[in-house]
């Protein structure tokens, strides 16, 4: 174990952004705008220092990871294992004794999340070089929101998690209400009330669940033979059992987002600034079918096995009519270029969940794919138009065309982000689709073939984007340079600062296209003992 | 009669009452101030006096000391206080300072 | 050469273009010109690369099996994705063909596009597409085959939308993905039912199995649905009815383009797989590509009678001329499908650079006219090239005889042995319908080629802009010439009129189906095993000799080959009939060819009759052909409609309905919050003010002793103090 | 009657009376150096009880520092043009009150002096040397967080008046 400071490596990633948090708000952030310009300048960079230093960290936690090492619900295999008593309470009224651990580890369930993380949060930052208004309460609060989504995926007390969860939500909420676009507040408590109503499902859950093991320790809670038989949620199969999977998937699919809970996430997208879209579909999104991965599978494997048909189903329509929808935009309503994106990721994420669903490896292993290949995907689109926007201040589909000819290396980037999301050979998003494909046909044929059509689909909106976006002639006001009262725009590739933003994920894109095994190699192990583990639970159940 | 603890504490006692008087009755902000002051050093003989007689050895002297300390951070700031007031109102009348008043 | 040397030389040959791409994207615009000869030098070493290697495969080692390698792509734990490539004399063929055609696109491009402003981005797309069609040819599995097949199909749509300036350029591109990914979506569906029936990509490994007996959910339904998915692939790449509607579009690329992609190589690419995959085919299955093949060559062949634009006739040309290939392998005339792939290749690469040479001169002829509005590609707008361009013609001339299948030249040899393939089918299965379509277009294309040749290259000047039109330099022409002589027979056979006895036939002998005795057509098993008594023993006892293998060595003892002339040749009924077939489908082929000749000469070189009095005669029938019987309007109101209709439906609803049920579900927390909000208002607070206004008068009382003067306050508290003391001593 | 109890209520006189004049004189100069002589005697005081170290360091801070603080405050809170520089006179009643208040604490005060037992464990015994040693000893290594404390309390005193007494703002 390495530790610094008498901290383990996952402490130090997950706090890191606090500490730098404190740093920013201990900084004044001036007066004049000389002054002002200065101190901006410094929050940037502490930001992207405590991103980078997360960054280095996660690669190194990827190169010391054991692969041999399974986890899921053995608390032994799990790595990078950090362990103290945080709430120990006893003699509470109601409750008896309250232990909550403060306990974290990764697994290979876990490791590609952490690494995907860092990697957007690192990235986005430079995303975020634009941003004037108040600076000091950006970053910070950017920070704060590394945090929650690092804490999310490294916890393995059902507490802890839930206190990451939460602590994750407050950040969103004001970087959408405060730097969002003009209809932000909506948005914003949009995005806030839903994502409420999913956790107050999730803590009534983990409050059963609390009161049937007596600890808030996900291990115990995945552990059959610790459930208290007077506990609701004793006996295998029980109704109150398929009641509360179904509780805690909603929670979690409402963050996914599954239709039909995923209309808070065209609102989100489109009010929220460019890096926090970025975050929001990089990143958050992950978390729901990360929560189902490592909590609703491996605790009602009972019920997984019983709903089976019915999440994939969710996960089918959800790819489909993500799908249309994302079509739609360009025959109805405003064509907004990242509504379509937004629609676009409720159709990916659909993958997921349809590969969690069919409970195969090549199904479950695509599912981990996808999450972390839509996260790199996405997060490029959403810089993409960002990039544009910056330069347009408009995100209208309609008022694009012929750019390709004057922002060469943008077409390119975006030529490939594009096809990395429609799911080309050679991009890393075809192996992740492919392998859903290929594990739920082995479950679900009808639904493979159907899920099939949204490639179709896909290619359709993409391309019409895509179109609309680069080819055809150049209007007249793109022509520059900017002139904001007579609508014209200046038009200059990208910058240094939004190239560094692009190229990493350019790269990953690619060599996970050709090379999928660097991130398949990490979760293959876990992915095979949860399979095995939640397969034999289940048919325990219903023989 | 031997001199004893008591006699001490009678002396603090009484430095206690007189302070206390002045604070009460003093119009004049610095008044109250050196009041305060007599209070303090009552409380400083009745940490020695128990330090010396009550065999607590060096800590009641350690007490008094810190009190010193505070007794001069404390003066600082209120006679920064006090001229402030002085500037806002002309007069540092205490009694005429009643923002307070319900 | 060692088989392992000659793996690692295809791999080289692979990646050169890539790198080529590679190089060109990032270094082209500085490099300009220069990237034109870096580019066509680059495929000329692949192309040296690739003759060796066929070379030494076809020579060295002509009989034996697909010779590959295998790695472990995709770890899973307990099971993994293999990928790997391979060599078979197939194989070595199409890397001919690929690279000798990209060459001489390469080449030709270096005079063509030379005005572009994109001139090495251009370069860079051609080096990306080489890559991808190798990468299909080598692969030894169905994803690696997949893989490249989508490579194929964007490098498609960059070069198809290549002048995106255009929106109908951009549309084309646009399309042809769409449409092919349709297709693709079939070979997807089918790759699944592969993979999670046999957990292998592997062609040889899939194949042994299905001959073990292990079928898709042990049905043979389920083998036969499997092979048309995967022939889906192959509807959309090669254009067939009824995802043929992409190519004609297609067109809007550069004529360089249009020869290497959607003439040559990518279109054949379906023909490749189906060829390559041709064991696995039932019965029906086989019987549906050899419909689909023949459908779609007699549609496309009575389009392309009424179109005008030179490369649209070219187009349709091909989509029919890849439903011969497609009709070919369906009937089961296996090795003549896959030689009118090469000679096609050929000369229908031919007649695209040929077509680019007249557009290129048109257009230079209309900038020194300073005539900006004419579309050079009219033949109405052309006549009288014969003199102009000379050489030109010639190679044109070469590449019409060809594909009209008149003897001496190579498409004589591949479409007759076609024609005779379907002859003895229709005999053997009763589906007449296929010869009739063959010959019918046969004779169609005939007509319409010489027609195209006639208008254009015949006759006087229509305008005065072909009139100065001239040759073009040697980029252009040398590539003409070589392919023209690549269209004679004897680089296939020494005999102008039996391919059977050339080294091509010999080499590339029908692979023996894989599929159970009872799924495939009594004629095409082996004759021993039609013995209606026996079969079932037979195949059962083959299927546990064959199992035994299995077990003991782990390798298939039946290993999929096309060259296995060193074993036994296995003799079926169906090649009995073909061979007598022969003689009749040559005479019969000669006739209509020379009959649809000979018409076009009769309407257009001598106008003996009016062309129009037959459009008058059936206007409807004009009309449909110049319409391309309206697939395009059909397909835009039902499926492309209908999809919009549906997404319309779907953002209506979300917009709508589940948006609407979420604000109003916000609506009613809000109502309720306005009625909770008024019993507050009246009740709730009612009570608090009382309670308040009581604390009021207290407070008001209690008021008088609050002086605000700290010392008062001192005072009283040291009071309080003292009471309290006094209270507990 | 030995030197001691002499010594003692020699101080003990000079403690009260001066403290009386401290809070009865009307005048603040004279408040001021009855002041003085109140910490001169409070000094003494601590010199008897064995605390030579305090004694040397009330005088040094209380006279020298505190004083002459006070000193200024009130020179500088007062206009030169009023000659007296008198305290103002609060009412008959806070009088009355105050006096009341007080004495009746000093009673409580002298009766619980007398009646309590303190029940300590004796008295120390008589350093014959500087208890300037021990004193330093035990700050410097129990006390030793407190004394750093309380040097940066005093610090952050000086500096936070310094800002409060700075003119405007």
């Amino acid at each position: 174990m390495f530790t610094f400071l008498g901290l383990g490596p996952l402490t130090w990633i997950t706090f890191l952004p606090i500490l730098g948090m404190i740093i920013i708000l201990l900084i004044p952030s001036g007066e004049d705008d000389l002054a002002k310009a200065k101190s901006q300048n410094l929050y940037r960079w502490i930001t992207v220092g405590v991103t980078f230093i997360q960054l280095v960290i996660s690669i190194f936690l990827v190169l010391n990871f054991n692969l041999k090492f399974a986890g899921v619900n053995d608390p032994n295999s799990m790595q990078f294992v950090e362990r103290a008593n945080w709430i120990y309470l006893s003699g509470l009224p109601l409750l008896g004794n309250l232990k909550i651990q403060y306990f974290i580890g990764i697994d290979g369930i876990s490791a590609p999340m952490v690494l995907l993380t860092t990697i957007v949060s690192f990235l986005a930052t430079f995303a975020s070089w634009n941003i004037k208004k108040s600076a000091k309460g950006y970053f910070s609060m950017y920070l704060l929101l590394v945090t929650g989504m690092m804490g999310v995926f490294v916890a393995l007390d059902f507490f802890l998690f839930y206190v990451f969860w939460e602590l994750m939500l407050l950040p969103m909420y004001f970087l959408i209400g405060i730097w969002g676009g003009a209809n932000k507040e909506y948005a914003a408590i949009k995005f806030f009330l839903y994502t409420l109503f999913g956790s107050v499902f999730m803590l009534l859950v983990m409050i059963a669940l609390y009161f049937a093991v007596g600890s808030f320790n996900m291990f115990d809670m995945m552990d059959f033979a610790k459930y208290s038989h007077s506990s609701i949620l004793y006996g295998m199969g029980s109704n109150w059992r398929l009641i509360a999977f179904a509780a805690l998937f909603v929670g979690f699919a409402i963050k996914v987002p599954s239709v039909p809970f995923h209309t808070w996430l065209p609102d989100a997208h489109v009010e929220a600034p460019t890096p926090i879209s970025v975050i929001l579909a990089g990143v958050l999104l992950k978390m729901g079918t990360y929560g189902m991965l490592r909590i609703a599978w491996p605790m009602f494997p009972d019920a997984v096995m019983y709903f089976q048909n019915w999440i994939a189903v969710i996960g089918l329509v959800s790819i489909v009519y993500g799908a249309l929808c994302a079509l739609g935009q360009f025959k109805f309503g405003k064509r907004d270029f990242k509504k379509l994106i937004a629609y676009s990721s409720v159709s990916h994420m659909g993958y997921v969940v349809l590969g969690m669903a069919s409970m195969t490896t090549e199904g479950m292993v695509g599912a981990i794919f996808q999450m972390f290949n839509h996260g790199t995907i996405t997060a490029m689109l959403f810089m993409i138009v960002g990039v544009i926007y910056d330069r347009a201040h408009t995100r209208g589909l309609d008022d694009f065309g012929g750019l390709a000819n004057k922002m060469p290396v943008y077409t390119g980037i975006m030529t490939i982000a594009f096809f990395g999301a429609i799911g080309l050979p050679g991009l890393s998003g075809f192996v992740s689709e492919a392998m859903v494909f290929l594990g739920t046909f082995k479950t679900y044929p009808i639904y493979a073939m159907i899920a099939g059509s949204g490639i179709i689909l896909g290619a359709s909106y993409m391309l019409w984007a895509l179109q609309k976006v680069f080819f055809g002639k150049l209007p007249e006001r793109w022509s520059g340079p900017w002139d904001p009262t007579h609508k014209i725009y200046k038009t200059d590739d990208v910058n240094l600062v939004e190239k560094v933003a692009l190229v990493p994920l350019v790269i990953i894109i690619i060599y996970l296209g050709i090379n999928p095994n660097a991130m398949i190699g990490l979760m293959s192990n876990s992915v095979n003992h949860l399979i095995e583990f939640v397969k034999l639970s289940g048919q325990v159940a219903h023989l | 009669m031997e001199i004893g603890l008591t006699h001490f504490l009678i002396i603090s006692g009484i430095l206690f009452s007189l302070g206390l008087f002045g604070i009460a009755t003093r119009k004049n902000a610095i008044m109250v101030l050196m009041s305060m002051e007599l209070i303090l050093n009552s409380a400083n003989i009745n940490f020695i006096a128990f330090s010396r007689f009550g065999g607590f050895n060096m800590e009641g002297q350690i007490a008094a000391l810190f009190v010193i300390i505070l007794a001069a951070a404390e003066v600082a700031v209120a006679l920064a206080i006090v001229l402030n007031i002085y500037q806002n109102y002309h007069h540092v009348n205490v009694d005429e300072i009643n923002k307070l008043k319900g | 050469m060692t088989p392992e040397m000659l793996l690692n030389l295809s791999i080289v040959i692979l990646l050169i273009p890539i790198l080529d791409f590679a190089f060109l994207i990032f270094f082209g615009k500085k490099l300009g010109r220069a990237s034109g000869f870096i580019g066509t030098s680059v495929l000329g070493i692949d192309l040296i690369l690739a003759l060796i290697v066929a070379f030494v495969r076809l020579t060295q080692y002509p009989n034996e099996t697909m010779q590959q390698y295998k790695f472990d792509w995709i770890n899973l734990g307990n099971t993994s994705v293999t990928l790997g490539i391979g060599i078979d004399n197939l194989t070595a063929i199409m890397l001919i063909v690929v690279t000798l055609i990209s060459f001489l696109v390469h080449l030709f491009s270096m005079e063509y596009m030379r005005e572009d402003s994109r001139f090495s981005r251009f370069y860079a797309y051609l080096g990306l597409f080489t890559f991808s069609m190798l990468g299909i040819v080598i692969a030894n599995n169905f994803l690696n085959m997949f893989i490249f097949w989508e490579l194929v199909g964007v490098s498609s749509y960059l070069l198809i939308g290549f002048w995106y300036e255009k929106d109908s350029a951009a549309n084309a591109g646009k399309k042809a993905f769409i449409v092919n990914r349709i297709g693709d979506l079939g070979f997807l569906i089918g790759l699944m039912i592969i993979y999670s029936t046999y957990g292998t990509f592997i062609f040889e490994d899939v194949f042994g199995k299905i001959h073990a007996g292990i079928l898709p959910f042990n049905s043979g339904f389920w083998l036969t649905l499997m092979g048309i998915l995967v022939f889906g692939g192959a509807i959309g790449k090669s254009a067939q009815f009824p995802l043929h509607v992409w190519l004609p579009d297609a067109m809007e690329g550069p004529t360089p383009v249009s020869a290497l992609i959607h003439a040559a190589t990518m279109v054949a690419a379906g023909v490749y797989l189906t060829a390559r995959v041709y064991p696995m085919f039932t019965a029906d299955a086989l019987l549906f590509i050899a419909y689909i093949g023949a459908l779609t060559a007699f549609i496309a062949a009575t389009i392309a009678i009424t179109q005008v634009d030179f490369k649209r006739v070219l187009a349709y040309s091909t989509v029919s001329q890849l439903g011969y290939m497609v009709m070919g392998l369906g009937v089961g005339a296996f090795t003549s499908g896959f030689m009118h792939l090469v000679t096609h290749a050929w000369f229908k690469a031919l007649l695209f650079l040929a077509s680019g040479s007249v557009i290129h001169a048109m257009h230079h002829s209309m900038h020194k006219a300073h005539n900006h509005d004419m579309d050079p590609q009219d033949i109405r707008n052309m006549g009288g090239l014969r003199k102009t361009m000379p050489i030109t013609y010639i190679t044109f001339l070469f590449a019409t005889i060809a594909i009209s299948g008149i003897p001496f030249t190579s498409g004589f040899l591949s479409k007759d042995g076609i024609l005779a393939g379907t002859l003895a089918f229709g005999e053997l299965s009763g589906h007449w319908f296929i010869p009739i379509a063959g010959f019918g277009a046969a004779a169609i294309t005939a007509f319409y080629m010489f027609r195209l040749t006639i208008i254009a290259f015949h006759g006087k000047p229509k305008t005065s802009i072909a009139e100065h039109t001239h040759e073009n330099n040697g980029f252009i022409t040398i590539p003409l010439i070589i392919l023209a002589v690549l269209s004679l027979w004897f680089f296939y056979s020494m005999n102008p009129l039996n391919p059977d006895e050339g080294w091509f036939h010999q080499r590339t002998q029908a692979p023996q189906s894989a599929v159970p005795a009872s799924l495939m057509w009594n004629f095409m098993n082996p004759e021993k095993e039609i013995n209606a008594n026996e079969n079932i023993n037979v195949s059962n006892n083959r299927l546990h000799t064959i199992s035994n293998e299995l077990n003991k060595t782990g390798i298939p003892a039946f290993l999929v080959t096309h060259t296995l002339v060193s074993q036994p040749k296995v003799e079926t009924e169906f090649k009995e009939t073909l061979h007598h077939a022969h003689v009749p489908a040559m005479i019969l082929s000669l006739i209509v060819a020379i009959s649809g000749i000979i018409l076009s000469f009769v309407y257009y070189q001598f106008k003996v009759y009016d062309p129009d009095s037959i459009v008058n005669l059936y206007p409807w029938l004009y009309k449909g052909s110049f319409n391309k019987w309206f697939f395009d309007e059909i397909y835009q109101a039902t499926f492309i409609n209908g999809t919009i209709g549906l997404a319309k439906v779907g953002a209506w609803f979300d917009f709508n309905v589940i948006d609407g049920i979420v604000n109003f579900v916000a609506a009613i927390g809000r109502g309720l919050g306005h009625i909770t909000g008024i019993f507050d208002f009246h009740i709730i607070d009612g009570l608090v003010n009382l309670s308040a206004k009581i604390s009021g008068w207290l407070g008001t009382a209690l008021r008088k002793p609050q002086s605000g003067t700290i010392q008062a306050y001192l005072v009283l508290t040291v009071l309080g103090l003292v009471v309290l003391i006094l209270l507990f001593i | 009657m030995n030197t001691f109890q002499i010594v003692f209520y020699l101080f003990a006189l000079i403690v009260i009376i001066s403290a009386m004049g401290v809070v009865f004189s009307r005048k603040l100069m004279y408040s001021a150096f009855s002041l003085l002589f109140t910490f001169f005697g409070v000094a003494g005081i601590y010199a008897l009880l064995n605390a030579d170290f305090l004694a040397v360091v009330q005088i040094m801070i209380y006279v020298g520092g505190i004083l002459v603080l006070i000193i200024f405050g009130v020179m500088l809170t007062t206009k030169i043009t009023d000659v007296d520089m008198i305290s103002g006179k609060t009412g008959k009643w806070v009088y009355l009150g105050a006096s009341i208040v007080s004495l009746s604490v000093l009673t409580l005060l002298l009766y619980m002096f007398n009646t309590v037992n303190w029940n300590l464990p004796g008295a120390t015994a008589i350093y014959h040397d500087s208890s300037l040693d021990a004193l330093g000893t035990v700050l410097l290594t129990k006390y030793v967080l407190t004394f750093l404390v309380a040097a940066i309390l005093l610090l952050i005193a000086f500096i936070g008046a310094a800002l409060i007494a700075r003119k405007g703002n």
